[in-house]
């Protein structure tokens, strides 16, 4: 940089040289100013998405870089949302980066105070030989006439609202073949 | 170097030139029209989230559904709540013939008032840091006509970015500058907190933040406007309350707006910050109101400081003058033994 | 009315903001002043509960004054259908209808059917309350032998036993004076809103209904959606533009969650869930499900069944075994969530999967939920973030109370950490029907998964566990076709919707929609209705074309089911010839050139079926519509005024007090909804009905809401500090005049008690509060949030402990929007002293387990409408 | 935006000043509030402020204090010089650059990133009073640093270049600062009128007075310590004419009656100005009696007189930061 790059590099001088005199426009900016752009123009990709808190279905862009999600907000051609969102979709940024979610499976035995960390594959396994002794141990398989149930009492769900189709489609198949009836979601509540 | 006219007051064609902004977009800014507002603060997460602004105290203000409180270094929007005892033109509360008492607004916001008193900087720091107001003594409900209707008025506030910005004039780094948009940012690689803009705002806007000891406020989004984008509170208002564009455009709409209302009933209903010859040259951020601006906390006549600036310089001439004259006058006088 | 829409759906209000420019009057019903009545036109308050009494006043003002719409009612409605000489109304039986049977504390709905023409009369309908109840129903039309005709029908709407004159009659004393006395509102604002809104009907306007939860967690919940839809009908507003009544649902995906149910009642598609009754093979199923001679698509229930069970079991299903029918589980009658819950407590269930849900907080009667959890073998637990349903043993209020010892609590619980909605691909059905596919953004971290992944994982190895057993009850886990893509170890969802859209099985070929189902086995799909969504082989869901002036529905954009239609049955959109009732409302219109339907959306009619056609006698199902016959799915191809079927609480809606009132039913004898269930248990006390007395104990009414800046239980809005800055407390909100007679100061704190909790809270005192008259005496209204549990960064105690369970008979969804209070200045005591207050309000009000279970006014000893589990 | 019907508004309310009082002095029983409350409140929202008090403390007002001072001593320093009083000379012009080194000081400190301070020397703002200021008090600052270099260097390195230098520039530097000096004591009060606080911007045409005497009287009040009391007299002189101006500018700003400058007369604002009043008009009246025979009472009364100086400035700081905490102040009620 030359003594003039140096010059112009002070505001003042770019005050008494420039059409901004008074330094409260360009003579005052700074390099970093200058070179400002939105941190959604260097988005590796626009996810197309929906935002997951109530049922509007507004739409949503989500901007992801180096494979975190660096910006949610709405997708202006949605016939529903015209790219608009609520506090709570505006906050689902937060939602799916905060500090909030967990990340590890968590177990507390039976009679304990404690969480205690478990191992994912372990603790799937856990669950599904427990499900299958819960079925057991509710089996029935006629009612006091002698009808067929083919059933079990002993294993219950709840949830699904918050969840996709393709995921309740699932539950709700994995059960009945397990003959689980307590099939439930919020939609009852 | 020669000053533009109206360099320090009155209106001002191209604010972005004047601040030496050469081929520069139209000046852009925000017509939040209170009148299709719900109240639903979309716009201040969305601010927050995007400009990444840090939560500003989890605490019960008992401004009715405001617990923001006001616009402050860390709420860049606020939305306000105002439940009066009156009539909103057409609008039917449906309190007539209900067993009612006198209404209870005077009496909680005596209430939260009293709070404030208490409070750090007055409640100064609302939008700003956490404030608890605690226990304060009760008011009783007062006595009085029974109530016999009501309104609940929302607004979502926002730095007004002046024609003639206070903020920006005092700035003495050049951390606050007038943008080729015609707003006004603080550059956060520049502010070194030195506060003058506080105390400069006529609407109580921009604030330090604790703990990173720099200014903060509404950048209109600058970075995104960089991008083609529009402000993020403008984009998620979910009734199009916030409304952002070319400043001109938007004083278009606003009137035919304005006129519509009045027309259905609304005689309290005008505009704030849309005029060009007000104390501050007319904002880029204006307002539909339905009431007095001081109901909302904002100044009913704001000014920027700087209009009397060569006054005050001329006045501190003077003075300065005194203090040699009686420096002078000092040492005039015969020598003492 | 009973929805606060511009609070819990902001996004959705922009529309309503924009009718409301373009002129039309907004009108919000609601106990309380909000963020909707600051917007509307119109605020009118009504007495939380009372819904029923002020819609059916608006039914008694458009016959008073002569308002329905006949062109549209005569012929699109059962207005003209004559019902059986059995049938009694509530007038002549004091609230009851006829075909009560006291020992079974339900109907017999044999006298509320259409008499027929010809021989025969009435058709007899097998009635016995679980079978055909309206919970297995679901949201199609029930089943109605004989609905294809004839019907004896009298067009002039004159013959005294017509569905026409039996409603008008219904509703005769539920006059203006009446609304003003039951539900508090003001005779002349109930006037308004009845000018207002049977303006707005007839050939140029119409009105739309919004409600949400604020209609359906009542006692009477699906009634109360039923007498608006009789209005709606009256005026003809339903399936028109700008008409019809929308549910503003509160989860994403929670229309899609009973389309492809997790619910314990319903099979994908609204098909029933076998019982033990329908359940001994395929057939008797099927004829539970549909009648013989009866219209519309319905009829078609074998095919969509039959390729349901295909799609379930593959190969392994085929005509020989019934499909596998056999193989499916049976219910018999209540299996809900708080069945659940109170067997749990009991010790009958062993192991308990909350997916995204937090009972704990979110649940009526919290501590009942607390205790149950802390009573079972084993506990999963899947959510994004750590929620009070798995914390339990560490900060449930029954540990300060000791009620429950960590040290003693046997449950094991696993902590599954979820994927979020960017991490995973998927559609939700939004509250229109709906479906949207969202892409994957990025890969979850550590340990968190999607239920995708979650179920498909465990559903492998069960299977694996199970392979070999040879155990014959093992036997539909080894048929279950489990087969679905996998990229590295995740299932892919678009192969599951693929397989819910359903192939054809000898082709390959992906259907293009539910009428090529066939009941042979040949097709198969996981869910009828939503067959099409991957018409021609694309993913209807994920198109993304936004609307137009040429495509004002957006028909690109989405899929909605049934078959991309945006309105259902808008064949009532064009008049009985099938053109528009107005150009500024045509939706569909019969083409006569073309010789089709065509308009701006899908028309939801046959799209050749002239309006003119009139189907032959012996038609049936499909076949047996006629061109005047817009509702497809019903039984008789008509709009219901009255309901012959499918309801437990009576044919027409009928005003009766929340389970918990402080007043007497000032229309009947009959206090409550003689068939809402009930579950008389220590641990589910009931504050007790005014013929009890001790109404001073609980004067008070509660109800509940959310707030804009929270998301129900809370886990996805009080762990975030965007949100929990905005609403950082739990605030009861109380009216002045309430405030000055409990001492309660604004900001300050209260309590709230009921028998079965109390909670604190700070008092927010607030003019958009106020108390109504209610038979001459002042009836005061408290509300509260129900967001706040005890983690994240905003904490408070738990509103729905202050709830019992009382549930709808048809739905069984509990009264969480009405109920009995006190509320005292000062915060709750704590531990045992917690305990000690709520036995001291219960003593003092003698409350038994048996307290506000009556059937009715008389005095208890009478009729008990608890459930009788054997 | 100031209240231009402040006399109306006060007449009508009687003792609002007494009000004022309640609010910010007396012991907060409610029972304020509760008067307050009974009483129609003016428009506004919840009683909340329309402005944001200003974020400077007490530093900034020891600035103040300590910046008029320096420009005070920089003063007597150059008269001390022309005169021959050599003590007063050494003593103004080691005083100017010890209160402006201090006063430097509490400046940086009071900014809320300390370490970028050097940025106010980025621009140069003709609409800044602080960058004007800045810029003012670069070049005082060097002149003040040089002619108090040359009343410290060492005699015997007097031969050195750089010691001929310096006393070639020690009296060209001390006049520099001298001419610079009311610039310096009267851009302050400019720095405070150009702001949205009532308070400040109604005293617009006061302030500069203000500030310009109380930096006299200071100066003199140093002037009397550091100097004899044979040397001292127009340290006297100047402190009696700056106390003189100084409270009449007082006076002036209560006879206004304006509400927007209540603040300076109740509550803690009020009482410090009281208290800053009472201590000048000790150090004059000290000063006059007492100052010219005995150096006690010249150094007691040269120390009232600083200390009212760095009273009037907290009293004016805090009556501006009150001003910003009521509604009132700024839409009128």
């Amino acid at each position: 940089m030359g003594t003039r790059g140096w010059l112009e590099s002070w505001p003042v001088w770019r005050q008494l040289s420039g059409a901004d005199p008074l330094g409260r426009g360009v003579a005052a900016e700074s390099p970093r100013q200058r070179a400002i752009r939105p941190r959604t123009a260097d988005a590796d990709r626009v996810v197309h998405s929906v935002c997951p808190y109530c049922a509007v279905g507004c739409a949503q862009n989500v901007y992801v870089k180096d494979g975190e999600v660096i910006q949610i907000e709405g997708n202006p051609d949605s016939p529903i949302s015209r790219g608009r969102l609520c506090p709570k979709g505006s906050a689902s940024k937060q939602l799916v980066t905060g500090p909030q979610r967990e990340q590890k499976v968590r177990y507390r035995a039976p009679y304990s105070s404690e969480w205690t960390d478990l191992d994912l594959d372990v603790a799937m396994d856990m669950v599904a030989e427990r499900v299958l002794a819960a079925r057991d141990k509710g089996w029935q398989n006629h009612d006091e006439h002698g009808r067929p149930l083919r059933r079990t009492m002993g294993i219950a769900s709840l949830g699904g609202a918050t969840l996709d189709n393709e995921e309740n489609y699932l539950i709700k198949k994995l059960f009945t073949a397990l003959g689980a009836i307590q099939i439930e979601n919020q939609a009852r509540i | 170097m020669r000053l533009a006219a109206n360099s320090l007051s009155g209106p001002v064609e191209d604010v972005a030139g004047q601040a030496g902004h050469r081929e520069h977009p139209p000046r852009m800014g925000f017509f939040t029209d209170t009148s299709v507002c719900i109240g639903c603060k979309a716009c201040e997460v969305a601010c927050k989230e995007w400009n990444e602004v840090p939560e500003d105290g989890l605490n019960l203000l008992g401004m009715s559904m405001d617990n923001t409180g006001s616009l402050g270094a860390s709420s860049w929007r606020h939305v306000a709540f105002i439940e009066q005892p009156r009539r909103l033109a057409r609008h039917d509360a449906g309190i007539a013939g209900l067993p009612v008492g006198p209404s209870g607004t005077e009496a909680t916001a005596g209430i939260v008032e009293s709070a404030l008193r208490r409070a750090p900087r007055g409640g100064g720091e609302l939008g700003t840091s956490p404030y608890e107001p605690g226990h304060v003594p009760a008011v009783p409900l007062a006595d009085g006509p029974e109530r016999t209707d009501f309104r609940w008025l929302m607004m979502s506030d926002v730095c007004k970015h002046c024609t003639h910005a206070a903020c920006l004039d005092v700035c003495p780094t050049g951390a606050l500058v007038r943008t080729e948009f015609g707003t006004v940012v603080v550059q956060q690689d520049i502010c070194n907190g030195c506060g003058y803009c506080v105390s400069a705002c006529p609407f109580g806007v921009i604030d330090r933040r604790p703990g990173d000891g720099r200014a903060h406020k509404c950048t209109l989004c600058y970075d995104r406007l960089r991008g083609g984008l529009e402000p993020a509170c403008a984009k998620a208002c979910p009734t199009s309350s916030i409304q952002y564009g070319e400043l001109d455009a938007l004083h278009e709409r606003a009137r035919g707006r304005l006129e519509a209302l009045r027309a259905s009933g609304v005689a309290e209903a005008r505009l704030y910050g849309e005029d060009a010859t007000d104390g501050v040259g007319g904002c880029g951020a204006f307002f539909l109101l339905l009431d007095e601006p001081a109901v909302y906390g904002l100044p009913s006549t704001p000014v920027v400081a700087s209009r009397d600036l060569p006054a005050m310089w001329k006045a501190a001439g003077v003075a300065a003058l005194g203090l040699l004259a009686a420096a002078l006058s000092a040492f005039m006088e015969p020598r003492e033994r | 009315m009973g929805s606060n829409m511009a609070e819990a759906h902001p996004v959705g209000f922009q529309w309503v903001m924009e009718a409301k420019e373009k002129g039309a009057t907004v009108i919000h019903v609601d106990p309380r002043f909000t963020r909707t009545s600051a917007l509307c036109d119109l605020h009118v308050p009504l007495r939380a509960g009372s819904d029923i009494c002020f819609l059916g006043g608006v039914v008694n003002y458009i016959f008073e004054h002569d308002l329905v719409f006949r062109d549209y009612v005569a012929p699109y409605t059962n207005a003209s259908f004559i019902v059986n000489e059995d049938f009694t109304d509530t007038e002549d039986l004091d609230g009851l209808f006829s075909g009560w049977d006291e020992r079974r504390t339900g109907y017999d709905r044999s006298s509320w059917q259409y008499e027929h023409e010809g021989e025969g009369g009435t058709l007899a309908e097998p009635s016995t309350r679980e079978h055909a109840t309206g919970h297995s129903c679901g949201a199609s039309g029930p089943r109605l032998e004989g609905g294809s005709g004839p019907i004896r029908r009298d067009p002039t709407l004159e013959h005294p036993r017509c569905v026409y004159q039996l409603l008008k009659r219904h509703f005769a004393r539920y006059r203006p004076e009446m609304v003003a006395e039951v539900c508090g509102t003001p005779v002349e604002q109930f006037l308004k809103v009845c000018a207002a809104w049977t303006s707005a009907s007839g050939r140029e306007r119409t009105a739309a209904v919004v409600y949400a939860v604020g209609w359906t967690q009542h006692t009477s919940g699906a009634q109360l959606i039923r007498t608006a839809a009789i209005i709606q009908l009256l005026l003809g507003n339903i399936g028109r533009p700008g008409g019809g009544i929308m549910a503003m649902r509160g989860h994403a995906s929670i229309q899609g969650s009973t389309d492809i149910p997790t619910l314990f009642n319903l099979l994908p598609g609204y098909l029933p869930m076998p019982t033990a009754e329908t359940g001994s093979d395929l057939a008797t199923y099927l004829a539970a499900v549909k009648a013989d001679r009866q219209k519309g698509f319905w009829r078609l229930a074998d095919a969509y069944m039959v390729s349901l069970l295909k799609e379930y079991f593959g190969e392994r299903a085929s005509a020989e075994n019934d499909f596998g029918f056999d193989w499916l589980p049976r219910t018999s009658g209540d299996h809900g969530t708080y069945r659940s819950v109170m067997d749990m407590v009991d010790g009958k269930v062993s192991g308990y999967f909350l997916l995204g849900q937090n009972p704990a907080v979110g649940s009526a009667h919290g501590r009942l939920q607390r205790l149950g959890l802390a009573n079972l073998d084993w506990l999963v637990v899947r959510d994004l973030t750590m929620i009070e349903s798995a914390t339990f043993f560490g900060d449930a209020p029954e540990i300060a109370t000791g009620e429950i010892v960590p040290s003693r609590c046997k449950t094991e619980v696993f902590f599954f950490p979820a994927a979020a909605h960017t991490e995973k691909e998927g559609s939700f059905t939004q509250t229109q029907r709906m479906l949207q596919w969202r892409d994957k953004a990025v890969a979850p971290k550590g340990d968190q998964r999607s239920e995708l992944w979650f179920f498909y994982h465990l559903g492998r190895k069960i299977k694996a566990l199970v392979a070999d057993s040879g155990d014959e009850r093992d036997e539909p886990l080894r048929a279950l076709w489990w087969d679905y893509a996998v990229v590295g170890d995740e299932p892919q969802a678009e192969d599951v919707l693929r397989r819910i859209n359903g192939y054809d099985e000898r082709s390959g070929r992906l259907l293009d929609g539910y009428v090529e189902l066939k009941a042979d086995g040949t097709t198969s799909c996981g869910c009828w209705i939503y067959s099409g969504v991957f018409a021609g082989g694309i993913n209807q869901a994920a198109r993304r074309t936004p609307g137009s002036a040429k495509d004002p529905y957006a028909l690109a954009w989405g899929w909605v089911w049934p078959a991309n239609r945006r309105i259902l049955y808008n064949r009532a959109a064009a008049d009985p010839d099938g053109r528009p009732w107005s150009q500024a409302k045509a939706c569909v219109w019969w083409d006569e050139e073309r010789g089709e339907w065509i308009g701006h959306d899908v028309p939801d009619f046959e799209k050749s079926k002239a309006p003119s056609y009139v189907a032959p006698p012996d038609a049936v199902g499909p076949d047996a519509l006629s061109g005047d016959d817009p509702f497809i799915m019903q039984a008789d191809g008509k709009g219901w005024l009255m309901a012959p079927n499918g309801l437990e609480d009576g044919p027409f809606p009928t005003h009766y007090e929340p389970h918990e009132s402080p007043v007497a039913n000032a229309l009947y004898a009959q206090q409550a909804n003689p068939t809402r269930r009930v579950y008389p248990r220590p641990d589910n006390p009931s504050n007790p009905a005014p013929s009890e007395g001790h109404r001073e104990v609980f004067p008070f009414v509660l109800t509940t809401a959310r707030l804009t800046e929270h998301h129900t239980a809370g886990a996805m809005s009080r762990t975030l500090p965007y949100l929990s800055e905005l609403q950082p407390a739990l605030c009861v909100e109380v009216s002045p005049e309430l405030a000055r007679l409990r001492d309660l100061e604004h900001l300050g704190w209260a309590h709230v008690i009921t028998s079965r909790a109390a909670i604190e809270a700070r008092v927010v005192v607030t003019d958009r509060m106020a108390p109504l008259v209610v038979q001459r005496e002042v009836v005061h209204q408290v509300w509260m949030p129900y967001h706040f549990g005890a983690r994240g960064l905003v904490t408070g105690d738990a509103v729905n402990d202050l709830f019992g369970v009382a549930l709808d008979p048809n739905v069984f969804i509990q009264e969480t929007k009405a109920a009995t209070c006190d509320i005292r200045p000062g915060r709750r005591p704590r531990g045992p002293q917690l305990s000690e207050l709520l036995a001291r309000y219960r003593a003092r009000a003698g409350i038994s387990s048996e307290t506000g279970t009556a059937r009715d006014a008389t005095p208890p000893g009478g009729g008990r409408d608890g459930e009788q589990e054997a | 935006m100031s209240t231009t019907n402040g006399r109306d508004a006060r007449a009508e309310r009687g003792p609002a000043g007494a009000s004022a009082r309640e609010r910010r002095g007396a012991p907060q029983d409610g029972s304020a509030e509760m008067a307050m409350v009974a009483r129609a409140r003016p428009a506004s929202y919840y009683g909340r402020a329309v402005l944001k008090p200003p974020v400077w403390g007490e530093d900034i007002a020891y600035y103040f204090f300590l910046g008029g001072l320096s420009a005070g001593a920089s003063l007597l320093a150059v008269g001390a010089d022309q005169t021959g009083r050599s003590a007063l000379r050494r003593g103004g012009r080691l005083g100017a650059l010890g209160s402006l080194g201090l006063g430097m000081f509490f400046l940086v400190k009071d900014l809320g990133r300390p370490e970028r301070f050097h940025h106010m020397l980025r621009v140069a703002k003709l609409t800044s009073p602080m960058s004007v200021g800045t810029w003012i008090l670069s070049a005082y600052g060097a002149a003040c640093g040089m002619a108090a270099a040359a009343e410290v260097w060492p005699k015997r390195l007097a031969p050195r270049p750089a010691g001929r230098l310096l006393a070639a520039t020690g009296r060209p530097a001390g006049l520099a600062a001298g001419l610079l000096a009311p610039v310096v004591a009267a851009y302050t009060a400019v720095l405070l009128a150009d702001t949205a606080v009532p308070a400040w911007n109604a005293a617009r045409r006061e302030l500069p007075f203000v500030f310009t005497a109380s930096a006299a009287a200071s100066a003199g009040g140093l002037g009397m310590i550091v100097a004899p009391p044979s040397e001292a007299a127009p340290a006297r002189r100047l402190a009696q004419y700056g106390a003189i101006v100084e409270l009449a500018a007082s006076r002036r700003l209560e006879a206004r009656r304006e509400v927007a400058l209540e603040p300076y007369l109740f509550g803690n604002a009020g009482r410090l100005l009281n208290r800053a009043s009472a201590l000048t008009a000790a150090g004059v009246l000290g000063s006059m009696l007492a100052g010219r025979r005995s150096r006690v009472a010249a150094v007691a009364s040269g120390a009232a007189l600083l200390a009212g100086g760095m009273y009037e400035r907290l009293g004016i700081l805090r009556a501006g930061v009150a001003s910003t905490t009521d509604p009132r102040y700024v839409n009128g009620g």
